[in-house]
């Protein structure tokens, strides 16, 4: 479902919203997957979860062969694996690229697994947590039939900071060099940074600092593993050659994107690159939603990206049921309310609106509560530091039960703030409108002038990031990019995250506590040495950003996938959500 | 040639009566007129606008495309009833037998096509001939009107010419199947002076050459010495006076008539005059109360007798009139009345 | 049919009314535009009475979110907005129209009464068209007769702005005003424009047609200016304001007269376009076009969330440019809007 | 007649020069339209930021970037979209024409040939009940707001109905002309019908006040007078005279049509043309695409005026002669 807000957020520039999604064990489903993952990472001290072997089932040749044939209302941009920060693509590129790692390629919690992908295995990190060495697998060809060298992994490193890729700056720069990177793309050689030696087929990596999370890192797109001539420039529609099952055949935003069988592919790993069933993969741009919906219950395509418009919800749960599939993800919707103008810069005031809001109106505006769950952590259910609590719910428990309007109603006469005109900043699609017309209703019933403010939603992510633009309170969503506490807590409220005047700052509450930042910063050194003992701090400082309440989560949503009467094999990975190449078309 | 009369007319109109339904009321535009015209002969309908003299001849021609009108009485063509015939038939004789010209050259021409074009359409509406010979017929009908060099002019479109040569082109079209009564509704009126008299010799040439009958409509009393052989004045969509041009001329019986010669130029009339001479404003046609002399209200001599409404007498040979006034005092009743409009300026 | 057409109106027209008053006694006499005249006071008044409607009807308060209200029919508890329990038990529907006197036409997705919205939703929408039509003759009318009585340079600088805005991607505009306005406010003169003001859509639809109706304004004062009694009084040295007032105003204005209720209705339409694309009345505030625009998300469902102001709209504007012909026809017949030439 | 070209000309590059200037002017003026932190991605750094602002070139002057943008629209031609990127501009607006192509020729086919017969009824048929009634259900067609009667009738026939009567409708979306008359036929028929229905009405009352005035016009009196058949009376003089407004009308809208006014329908019907990538791009706030878009569209219009002149010097010949 978080595929709603993709689509409609950004029509085709889903980038603003989304990046990778993985997740960290499931909500309702899963409260074994969470403990599952977190067991998995504790393994290996000081390390994202890793893992070294699967079940992944068999490759069953008789399925094998078709063509897929995929539904999208719109394109998500560019081709460019180092470029392209959207869930719709990132979902293909699986198929298509391999990094040094990978997320284990299974249906379930373990997909939240890294394992070892380009590389033989998953390296100790030495030094101090500082350095990685890898060892790549031999006889690896990309499809353009070169062969997979220490030199293209030093240079697809390189020109993850020659072509800006969005995470160069967040993501990488600790590797050593990056910073030189950062100010002189052109000139970037991460010299120390990676380094091959191609003799032995080994590349190290150093890092200026210890990194838990790196492995996570290195198994997005943004590390995939290109030859060394792909061109130092974002390459826009034409397709970079990678080493997956399946190769980019042609790329046409408006039109289609087609996917062939990779000719010098060989399966090497299983749960990292499985071989996939269709022969051809389509992927069809431009149709409206509602065409794409009747045409997979027509059996005309397999899937639709999109999730399907409301009025249509009813109709596939009860005709077609047995072929929809509902996934919780890890992600969140919530309000981020600014802590540096009147009237959310008083905490009493912030408060209200968390007491204020109904979560299961919300619920029901985002499809219904087989769709979404209420919440009132930052961290989803089931991710790693999540813990059950919710301070503001009446009557009083741990779980959202209600909301208290006279509780909000006395916080706002007691922070003097009554009476104050409120503008609610939303994207202008259907459901986020919904949301904000509800909030309205709300916040005025607590005692402000409130308003809605829809604006189109490419900018509105934009927007409401820049302090310049004074936004309150606004409607927003964030999807985890890797399975770890800080991608929400630190990545959202960080005092690193808050930067004013700019486009870029998704810090939008401009929430910087000093002593909370300070609890993160320590909650991250111990990831260093043990996942489980920074959960429990991460849990900790989740509970004193809801009583300083700089944002109002509202609910973790679910992912429909609908696919056609004929299409087999459903796979659900946490991390790149449907495995697209497992499904059977015969 | 008043005397061809007494032969068999080329269209008898009796008893027409034209009036039209509106929610203000019913509109008596043309209120029991009788006339005839004989082969070859010109009539001269003469009259303020208003006067229902336009409107008798489009509702003898069907040409009255309002279905509020009521249209009674007969119209005899060559002995057929125009008005009880149906349409193909009337249509038939339309332009064939009956031609109309009318006042203003500037509208009558279907702008977007030649004067060519104009002239064959009418021709191959009557005649099956090819649009070639047609076209050469328009050629030699342009040349008869007097249009030079009309091999390339009937290539020409009507904002092209000048009024007078539009004029022109009028005339020849109407002629184009010979007919033998031509309708020409105040055919000089919207032409320069200098352009009046050379369509009235045109017409009158025209009508030697084709051997048609004219009926003239015209306010103008002037364009009626010149042309006609009978005039008949019109006032309230009534006959006021009918009779052989030199008696109505010379002898002019209705004081309406007396009014629209004093509003002749003492010269030869080429100057058109306006009706004001006539004290008053002319009637309105749809005024309810008809049962008297329409013009006694502008009458100098009006008087009770002047109701009901006066018949029309024979006074001479084919010279009638509708007036109440002792025959024997009309002379002397004229001169003072003229004689007082002298003073009135 | 000069001499027919002279009787007809000497009938007609007594000396003393004037053109006016003329005008409009021709037009009480056209059945059809009486008719539609009708109809538009009725929906004006039906709007009018929303809130009548509202408290005293429906029981509702058509612009608080009521997501989960419910309402008891025939002694049943049903919620306003019901969570599927079929299969899956996907998706969330809005209770469909109860014909009667709560939720008559059902709820939109925020629970709210749609009949009770439409009735609030008219008159912004004829706020909107009326104002937006007034405003928008009103700016026509100078520039075209600015433009057509100045001719040379004024008239080349005007028309060629004319052909901008006609070439102007409006809803660029819009958008992009929309988000400028949602911290800062712009005053036009006595207007104070917010990002939720009505101002907006009346100005931006206002502003958008004046090529529409501004350029038969010019070409007729172009022709007027042509007149014998125009010449005549520019003949004897008559100030250009004078003329303007006396000679050219009286002649334009039974023209803008003629186009205000035909452009009342394109500006509804156009009104409901942009809602179209969420530019123009902001929510909770409602228009018929924002509510086509929220019930086209339930088309498939709650089909009469979008079909019925779909509806209110059409048949106000085939009331409006049924009056605006009988208009025409009483005042002045050759009034062509969007000035074909 | 050139130097009358060349000025409509000259005029045109203006308007155009002007709308590209305040269409480039209002972009940036719009807070949170900085396409760099949309390019660069969701919580980019700040370096990267700078990056891609830098290497966009949106650091630079204003009047730089729009003579860049300028430069690479009408030079290089190789203008790319700011959200799709490294998808060409050009070829993305030339694949949408033959979608609008089709979608406007064969809907003006339908709501011209509905409008002749509309108009040239209505004025035969006037003093009867059928004049009125002909003229209202134009009106009719008129007030129906386009999308939603798009809306309205893919609920029926993609939805109520699909079942039963309508069950030969294709889905929506455009198949082009290469595969097949057809279906290419089959597929526009409802957006044709719904985009005519709203013309039809406007061309009809247009026509039918046009032709009824020429009707009382001396020139329709005169052919009467000259014995020719009533339908030709209609036809030939009427109906041709009154054809002249019309086609002016009708080359405005056609020209607005084809550069994109159809976009509601286009949007509603799911048809790619240029319209829904006008629409899109304002969506995406996608600034090169909506800069191709209002220039092409703005072309169109322009062009079609200066089209629209010279059919009328064809149409009208006291037009030619002056």
């Amino acid at each position: 479902m978080n595929r709603r807000v993709l689509a409609t957020v950004g029509l085709t520039t889903s980038a603003l919203v989304l990046a990778a999604c993985s997740s960290g064990g499931g909500s309702s489903t899963s409260s074994s997957a969470a403990a599952t993952s977190a067991g998995a990472s504790a393994v290996p001290s000081g390390s994202a979860s890793v893992g070294a072997s699967g079940d992944v089932p068999a490759f069953q040749p008789e399925h094998q062969g078709g063509t897929l044939t995929l539904l999208a209302k719109a394109a998500a941009g560019t081709l460019d694996p180092k470029v392209n920060y959207t869930l719709q693509f990132w979902q293909l590129y699986q198929a298509t690229y391999d990094g040094l790692t990978s997320f284990k390629k299974v249906n379930g919690a373990d997909s939240f697994t890294v394992v070892p992908d380009l590389a033989t295995a998953i390296p100790e990190a030495t030094n101090g947590g500082k350095t990685y060495v890898f060892t790549l697998r031999p006889g690896i060809k990309f499809s353009d039939g070169t062969d997979l060298t220490t030199d293209d992994v030093v240079a697809s490193f390189q020109r993850i900071f020659k072509v800006s890729s969005p995470t160069a700056g967040s993501f990488y720069n600790g590797i050593v060099g990056a910073d030189a990177c950062l100010k002189t793309p052109a000139s970037c050689t991460l010299d120390g940074g990676v380094v091959g030696d191609k003799a032995a087929g080994t590349v190290t990596i150093n890092l200026t600092a210890p990194d838990p999370e790196f492995l996570y890192k290195l198994s997005v797109p943004h590390a995939a593993i290109n030859p060394k001539n792909a061109p130092e420039k974002d390459a826009g529609n034409v397709p970079i050659p990678g080493t997956g099952a399946y190769m980019f055949k042609s790329y046409d935003p408006n039109t289609s994107l087609v996917m062939v069988r990779n000719p010098n592919f060989k399966e090497w790993a299983r749960d990292a690159q499985p071989q996939g069933y269709p022969d051809e993969i389509d992927y069809k741009f431009g149709q409206t939603v509602e065409a794409a919906v009747t045409a997979v219950e027509n059996n005309q395509a397999n899937w639709l990206f999109d999730p399907p418009p409301a009025d249509r919800l009813a109709e596939i749960g009860s005709k077609f049921a047995s072929q929809v599939h509902v996934n919780p993800l890890t992600a969140y919707w919530y309000m981020p309310m600014n802590v540096n103008i009147p009237p959310f810069n008083n905490i009493k005031a912030r408060q209200a609106v968390n007491w204020a809001i109904d979560r299961n109106a919300m619920v029901k505006l985002y499809g219904g509560d087989k769709l979404a769950q209420p919440v009132c952590t930052i961290l989803p259910p089931g991710f790693p530091g999540y813990e059950e609590s919710c301070q503001y719910t009446t009557p009083a428990g741990t779980t959202w039960q209600g909301a208290d309007l006279a509780k909000a109603k006395q916080l706002v006469q007691e922070s003097g703030t009554a009476g104050q005109e409120v503008a609610i900043v939303v994207s202008d699609d259907e459901v986020n409108k919904a949301m904000g017309e509800y909030m309205q209703s709300v916040l005025t019933q607590i005692g402000y002038k409130a308003s809605v403010k829809p604006i189109s939603g490419n900018i509105q992510f934009t927007y409401i990031q820049n302090s310049k633009n004074k936004v309150q309170i606004s409607v927003t969503q964030w999807y985890q990019d890797y399975p770890a506490a800080s991608d929400f807590l630190n990545v959202l409220l960080g005092c690193a995250s808050f930067v004013p005047n700019s486009d870029s700052s998704i810090n939008m509450a401009g929430f910087c506590d000093k002593g909370l930042q300070a609890k993160m910063d320590e909650a991250l050194k111990t990831e260093q040495t043990s996942f489980d003992e920074a959960n429990k701090m991460w849990a900790a400082i989740d509970k004193e950003m809801m009583t300083a309440s700089p944002q109002a989560p509202i609910f973790t949503p679910k992912l429909i996938d609908f696919l056609s009467k004929d299409t087999g094999n459903y796979q659900f990975s946490k991390q790149f959500y449907m495995l697209v190449d497992q499904l059977w078309v015969k | 040639m008043s005397e061809s009369t007494t032969t068999t007319p080329l269209l008898e109109v009796r008893d027409l009566r034209v009036s039209f339904k509106s929610r203000a009321g019913t509109v008596n535009a043309v209120d029991g007129v009788s006339f005839s015209v004989g082969a070859g002969e010109t009539l001269g309908i003469v009259g303020e606008s208003g006067s229902g003299k336009s409107v008798s001849m489009l509702a003898v021609l069907g040409l009255i495309d309002n279905p509020n009108c009521v249209i009674e009485g007969e119209a005899l063509f060559k002995g057929r009833d125009l008005l009880t015939m149906g349409d193909d038939e009337l249509r038939a004789i339309r332009g064939a037998d009956i031609a109309m010209i009318f006042q203003d050259p500037m509208t009558a021409l279907t702008p977007v096509y030649t004067a060519g074009w104009h002239i064959s359409e009418q021709i191959r509406a009557h005649e099956k001939v090819s649009k070639k010979a047609a076209l050469d017929r328009a050629v030699q009908l342009l040349t008869a009107v007097g249009i030079p060099n009309a091999a390339e002019r009937v290539n020409s479109y009507p904002h092209e010419f000048s009024g007078g040569m539009r004029q022109r082109v009028v005339i020849a079209m109407a002629l184009s199947c010979q007919p033998s009564l031509l309708i020409a509704d105040e055919p000089t009126t919207a032409l320069d002076v200098t352009i009046q008299a050379q369509i009235l010799e045109l017409l009158k040439s025209l009508q030697g050459e084709f051997g048609s009958s004219i009926i003239l409509i015209t306010h103008d009393m002037g364009v009626v010495s010149q042309m006609s052989d009978r005039v008949n004045v019109m006032y309230g969509g009534r006959l006021a006076e009918a009779g052989p041009r030199r008696d109505v001329l010379r002898n002019p019986l209705h004081p309406y008539t007396w009014g629209l010669m004093a509003s002749i130029p003492p010269t030869d009339g080429s100057r058109v005059a306006r009706l004001s001479a006539i004290p008053g404003a002319p009637i309105s046609p749809g005024d309810p109360d008809r049962d008297h002399c329409l013009f006694s209200p502008r009458c100098t001599f009006a008087s009770d007798a002047c109701r009901p409404q006066p018949a029309l007498v024979e006074h001479s040979q084919a010279h009638f009139d509708a007036c109440v006034l002792p025959f024997e005092q009309r002379p002397e009743l004229r001169r003072q009345m003229t004689a007082v409009e002298e003073v009135a300026p | 049919m000069t001499t027919l057409d002279s009787e007809r109106t000497q009938v007609t027209s007594t000396p003393t009314a004037g053109p006016w008053r003329t005008a409009w006694r021709d037009l009480r006499r056209n059945k059809v535009a009486m008719g539609s005249l009708v109809v538009l006071v009725l929906v004006i008044l039906v709007c009018i009475a929303a809130p009548l409607y509202a408290s005293a009807i429906a029981h509702t308060d058509a612009f608080t979110s009521n997501v989960n209200g419910t309402i008891t029919i025939n002694g049943q508890t049903i919620s306003v907005l019901e969570t599927s329990s079929e299969g899956l038990g996907l998706g969330v529907n809005p209770i469909g129209p109860t014909w009667t006197n709560q939720y008559f036409l059902g709820a939109d997705n925020q629970g709210r009464d749609v009949a009770a919205r439409i009735l609030y939703g008219g008159r912004n929408s004829l706020v909107i068209g009326f104002t937006s039509a007034l405003l928008c003759c009103f700016l026509a009318g100078i520039v075209g007769i600015v433009s057509g009585f100045f001719g040379k340079g004024v008239d080349a600088v005007l028309s060629r702005g004319l052909d901008v805005l006609w070439a102007f991607p409006v809803y660029l505009l819009a958008i992009c005003l929309s988000i400028v306005l949602i911290n800062s406010t712009i005053a036009v003169g006595p207007v104070r424009l917010t990002s939720g003001s009505l101002w907006l859509p009346i100005l931006i639809i206002g502003i958008i047609y004046v090529p529409y109706v501004a350029r038969p304004v010019r070409g007729q004062v172009i022709s007027l200016r042509e007149r014998e009694f125009v010449q005549a009084a520019i003949g004897s040295g008559a100030p250009d304001l004078r003329l303007l007032r006396r000679e050219i105003l009286p002649n334009v204005l039974p023209t803008l007269i003629v186009f205000l209720p035909l452009m009342t209705a394109i500006n509804m339409l156009t009104e409901a376009a942009l809602s179209f694309l969420s530019i123009g009345v902001q929510p909770p505030d409602a228009s018929w076009g924002t509510i086509v625009n929220d019930g086209v998300g339930l088309l498939y469902t709650r089909p009469w969330v979008a079909i019925a102001p779909g509806i209110m709209l059409a048949i106000t504007a085939v009331a409006l440019n049924l009056l605006g012909d009988g208009v025409r026809e009483s005042l002045d017949p050759k009034a062509k809007l969007r000035g074909a030439a | 007649m050139w130097r009358f070209a060349g000025k409509r000309a000259l005029a045109a590059v203006l308007v155009l020069f002007a709308i590209s200037v305040l269409v480039f002017l209002i972009f940036f003026a719009t807070p949170g339209s900085d396409p760099a932190a949309r390019i660069a991605g969701r919580n980019a750094s700040q370096e990267t930021l700078d990056q891609v602002r830098a290497s966009f070139g949106f650091d630079r002057p204003i009047w730089i970037q729009y003579g860049l943008m300028m430069r690479h629209l009408f030079i290089d031609r190789d203008l790319t979209s700011f959200v799709n990127r490294g998808a060409q501009v050009i070829p993305q607006v030339t694949q949408a024409i033959p979608v609008t192509l089709s979608l406007v020729f064969g809907a003006a086919l339908i709501w011209v040939l509905l409008a002749l017969v509309m108009g040239v009824w209505a004025t035969a048929a006037r003093g009867t009940a059928i004049d009125p009634i002909i003229l209202i259900l134009g009106v009719i067609g008129v007030s129906l707001p386009v999308f939603w009667l798009g809306e309205v009738v893919n609920l029926i026939t993609q939805s109520r109905l699909h079942d039963s009567i309508f069950a030969w409708v294709p889905p929506l979306g455009y198949v082009p002309l290469s595969d097949g008359v057809g279906p290419w036929a089959l597929h526009l028929l409802f957006p044709w019908l719904t985009l005519a229905v709203l013309y039809a009405g406007i061309y009809a009352r247009v026509l039918r006040s046009e032709m009824v005035q020429s009707m009382n016009e001396d020139y329709v009196r005169m052919a009467r007078a000259k014995g020719i058949g009533e339908t030709r009376v209609l036809l030939r003089h009427s109906l041709r005279t009154s054809l002249i407004s019309v086609v002016t009308l009708f080359g405005l809208d056609f020209g607005a049509l084809i550069g994109g006014a159809a976009l509601l329908t286009e949007v509603v019907f799911g048809l790619q043309g240029v319209g829904k990538l006008t629409y899109d791009s304002l969506t995406n706030f996608d600034l090169p695409v909506i800069l191709a878009c209002v220039l092409y569209a703005s072309f169109f219009v322009v062009f079609a005026n200066f089209l629209v002149d010279l059919l009328y010097a064809w149409l009208d010949p006291r037009v030619r002669s002056v």
